[in-house]
């Protein structure tokens, strides 16, 4: 029993510590902010915006109120509002704790690819090579294979590059991996998940 | 002569011409210049550079301009939602120089600034670093990017007083400042136009020396993602 | 455990070590974070370098720690109005390293924003571009400045939420902002703490990202130059 | 009859063009804001506004509200402060038009020396070395020679530098100069003052 969207949301979530400024990526990352729980936790949203509140109430959406993903939102008592300069300024400067994002491809070395396929999905890097250069931790979340079932955690990123040696932990639909020297190091399993599961379906180097 | 126009067209009366630089606030349609980019449409300038983070979407903000085959090229950092900007991307009909969002922002912001070049960690060994200078500092590897210094910016803001102070209502404030920031020229649409000295001069998000004229117009303010949560039943 | 500590001892509590650097805020004696130097100065921290635009006057401001010796090092633009600091430059007593004042704020700036160069034409052909990077852009020459990072920013706002957002009042802004960004630790001191929800969010001049302690103080706010006009007679 | 300061003031008042923004330096620049006149003139203050205003009646003086020589000031109805980094950017950014500043020192290619006497007096640059490297127009206010009876108008600057080739105009208590091609142009004298006077007073050369 491999974890879903929510419970890698839910796992994701452990990472954040109290009193952090966080950005979330879109796609599930998005959901961790439901299991924050107690936490003191500042969500920023790069469009320029620290303090981001959940989606409004119907009827009461602002246009001039909304996140990265271009969604809706509302604001908090918390909140501070910047433009696009400043607001990458904090990214690229380390006051961001923490950024979890989506990813197309993870190598061993940390190598992040999620922004282009050459050819067929060029959508644009947006905020993401800022967010994985200059944030404090990067963690990714993505399904531990792709729907051929070919492991996204490889030896050596294919597709363009989002950052270089960039990613600290992958939480998967499998488990907990954080890159370290000479490879990958499982680090926790989700329930029910077997070892040889894991490794049948890891391209990357799984060190001790 | 003050900066107050009567509307989008003359207020860009004399600036517009083929083959210009045009730097344009908002992100996504969320604070966009809507007026000023339809009389660019109806003034038909061609062969147009712009400079902003997204094109709009087919049929409404900068979108209008792609359809209309007047964008020769766009630095953007993200072009989805757009199936005409990716249509003639891929066609090779129009050219693309992806630019990571935070370097757009502070390439307009440097521009603006007088700093030529800055140097950042981002994009550092991938595509975005090719045919760029890198440079250590403290051991680490950073590369070199240039401002961007645009013929035009039109920016999009929510009061500002006759002298150009500008006000900036939640995130539609985003590229808008710096786009101003890096045109030599810099038009802008409010909402509404108020006195000087009705806008706390701590409240001010963009001095007036940044904006050259200045027009009232009525905003679609159109919602590209809508989304929402329930309220809990009483 | 909040941002709000009980005194400026308290909130430099485990922050100072001889031989760091300190970003101060504050233009003269405008905006100054007379709590924190004070407190300073009691801790008796020493061989400081403090990044600074001006270094107050003899008995005020940062011309405290100029008494008592514990600065080694000054990196301002000017250091007028005080004769202890000047005398302590030309004996030898005390380095300083001359910045430019927008090269100072920007290199303040550049560091918070990860930013580790950038180029500027300010000094260009002075002796502030000796040993430093030329670089062409346009046919121009310019200089390459260096970020500063700061082991401990200290600022003065007016008001900061218990976040730490925080408000500045008229020119006492200055170079508070560019400081806070630059430390790897920024303690702040207010006139007024205000329940977080009470400042307008469009009205924020730094977001409380920047701001990791703060304490509310008692502020003494001399005035350098007094000068006034007369009102007409009736 | 040479000009005084305050004649020195109102013609360098007469270069500034409706709507420009300008930075005045310290001293006689100051009293160039008296002689505007109609004209739609915006002063910026280096320290962070635009929009400033005369000295404050007494006891209204602001301890947060001074100029650059941290003179107490008063604000106008199109007033805005910022910050020293943004204030520098539009210094460097070249949106201040003018700047009119004091001088020890102008050399006949451009060269401004304004900011220290090597091992007497060592203020300090403060703003003076981005302003001229930044704004439209540098206007030099000074004497035309020294208490000595020296020229201040030189072949080449002895002092340490504030700018390289950054005057455009120099206007002294004996008349007006451009910085031309091959040196210094006469372009207006004082009331009363001879072209001989100003030939035994100017080291520089003067073109025509």
């Amino acid at each position: 029993m491999a974890w879903d969207r929510n419970q890698m949301a839910e796992r994701a979530a452990q990472e954040l510590q109290d009193g952090w400024y966080v950005n979330l990526g879109i796609g599930i990352p998005t959901l961790v902010a439901n299991y924050v729980g107690d936490k003191d936790i500042t969500l920023q949203s790069e469009n320029g915006m620290l303090g981001m509140g959940p989606f409004p109430f119907e009827g009461e959406e602002d246009p001039d109120l909304i996140n990265a993903g271009k969604q809706t939102i509302t604001e908090l008592s918390r909140t501070a509002y910047f433009d696009s300069a400043t607001s990458f300024g904090m990214i690229r400067g380390g006051k961001i704790a923490a950024a979890i994002l989506g990813a197309m491809e993870v190598a061993e070395n940390g190598d992040l690819a999620n922004w282009m396929i050459p050819g067929k999905l060029v959508k644009g890097m947006g905020g993401a090579m800022d967010l994985v250069a200059g944030v404090g931790k990067v963690i990714v979340i993505m399904d531990h294979a792709n729907k051929k079932g070919e492991s996204k955690l490889l030896k050596e990123c294919t597709l363009p590059l989002t950052g270089k040696g960039v990613v600290d932990r992958i939480i998967t639909n499998l488990g907990v991996f954080d890159v370290v020297e000479g490879g990958l190091k499982l680090v926790e399993m989700a329930d029910g998940v077997t070892r040889a599961e894991i490794d049948s379906l890891t391209e990357a180097t799984l060190v001790n | 002569m003050g900066k107050i126009y009567n509307s989008a067209a003359e207020a860009l009366d004399g600036l517009l011409f083929d083959g210009m630089l045009i730097a344009a606030g908002g992100f996504g349609l969320c604070g966009i210049p809507e007026n000023l980019i339809s009389a660019i449409k109806d003034a038909g300038t061609k062969d147009l550079t712009v400079a902003s983070n997204n094109a709009g979407v087919d049929n409404f903000g900068l979108g209008v301009l792609l359809q209309t085959r007047q964008v020769k090229k766009m630095i953007s950092s993200y072009v989805g939602e757009n199936d005409e900007f990716m249509r003639q991307y891929l066609s090779g009909e129009l050219e693309l120089e992806f630019n990571p969002q935070g370097t757009l922002a502070e390439r307009m912001r440097s521009a603006g600034c007088g700093i030529p070049g800055f140097y950042t960690k981002t994009g550092v060994g991938t595509v975005i670093a090719e045919g760029k200078e890198v440079k250590k500092f403290n051991g680490q590897d950073y590369i070199l990017e240039e401002g961007i210094i645009a013929d035009l910016s039109i920016v999009k803001a929510w009061k500002a007083d006759d002298t150009g102070n500008l006000v900036f209502r939640k995130t539609a404030r985003n590229f808008n400042p710096p786009a101003a920031m890096c045109g030599k020229v810099c038009v802008v649409e409010v909402e509404e136009i108020v006195p000087r000295g009705s806008i706390d001069p701590d409240h001010i998000h963009l001095p007036g020396i940044y904006v050259h004229r200045i027009i009232q117009g009525e905003h679609e303010k159109r919602i590209e993602q809508r989304t929402v949560r329930q309220r809990e039943e009483a």
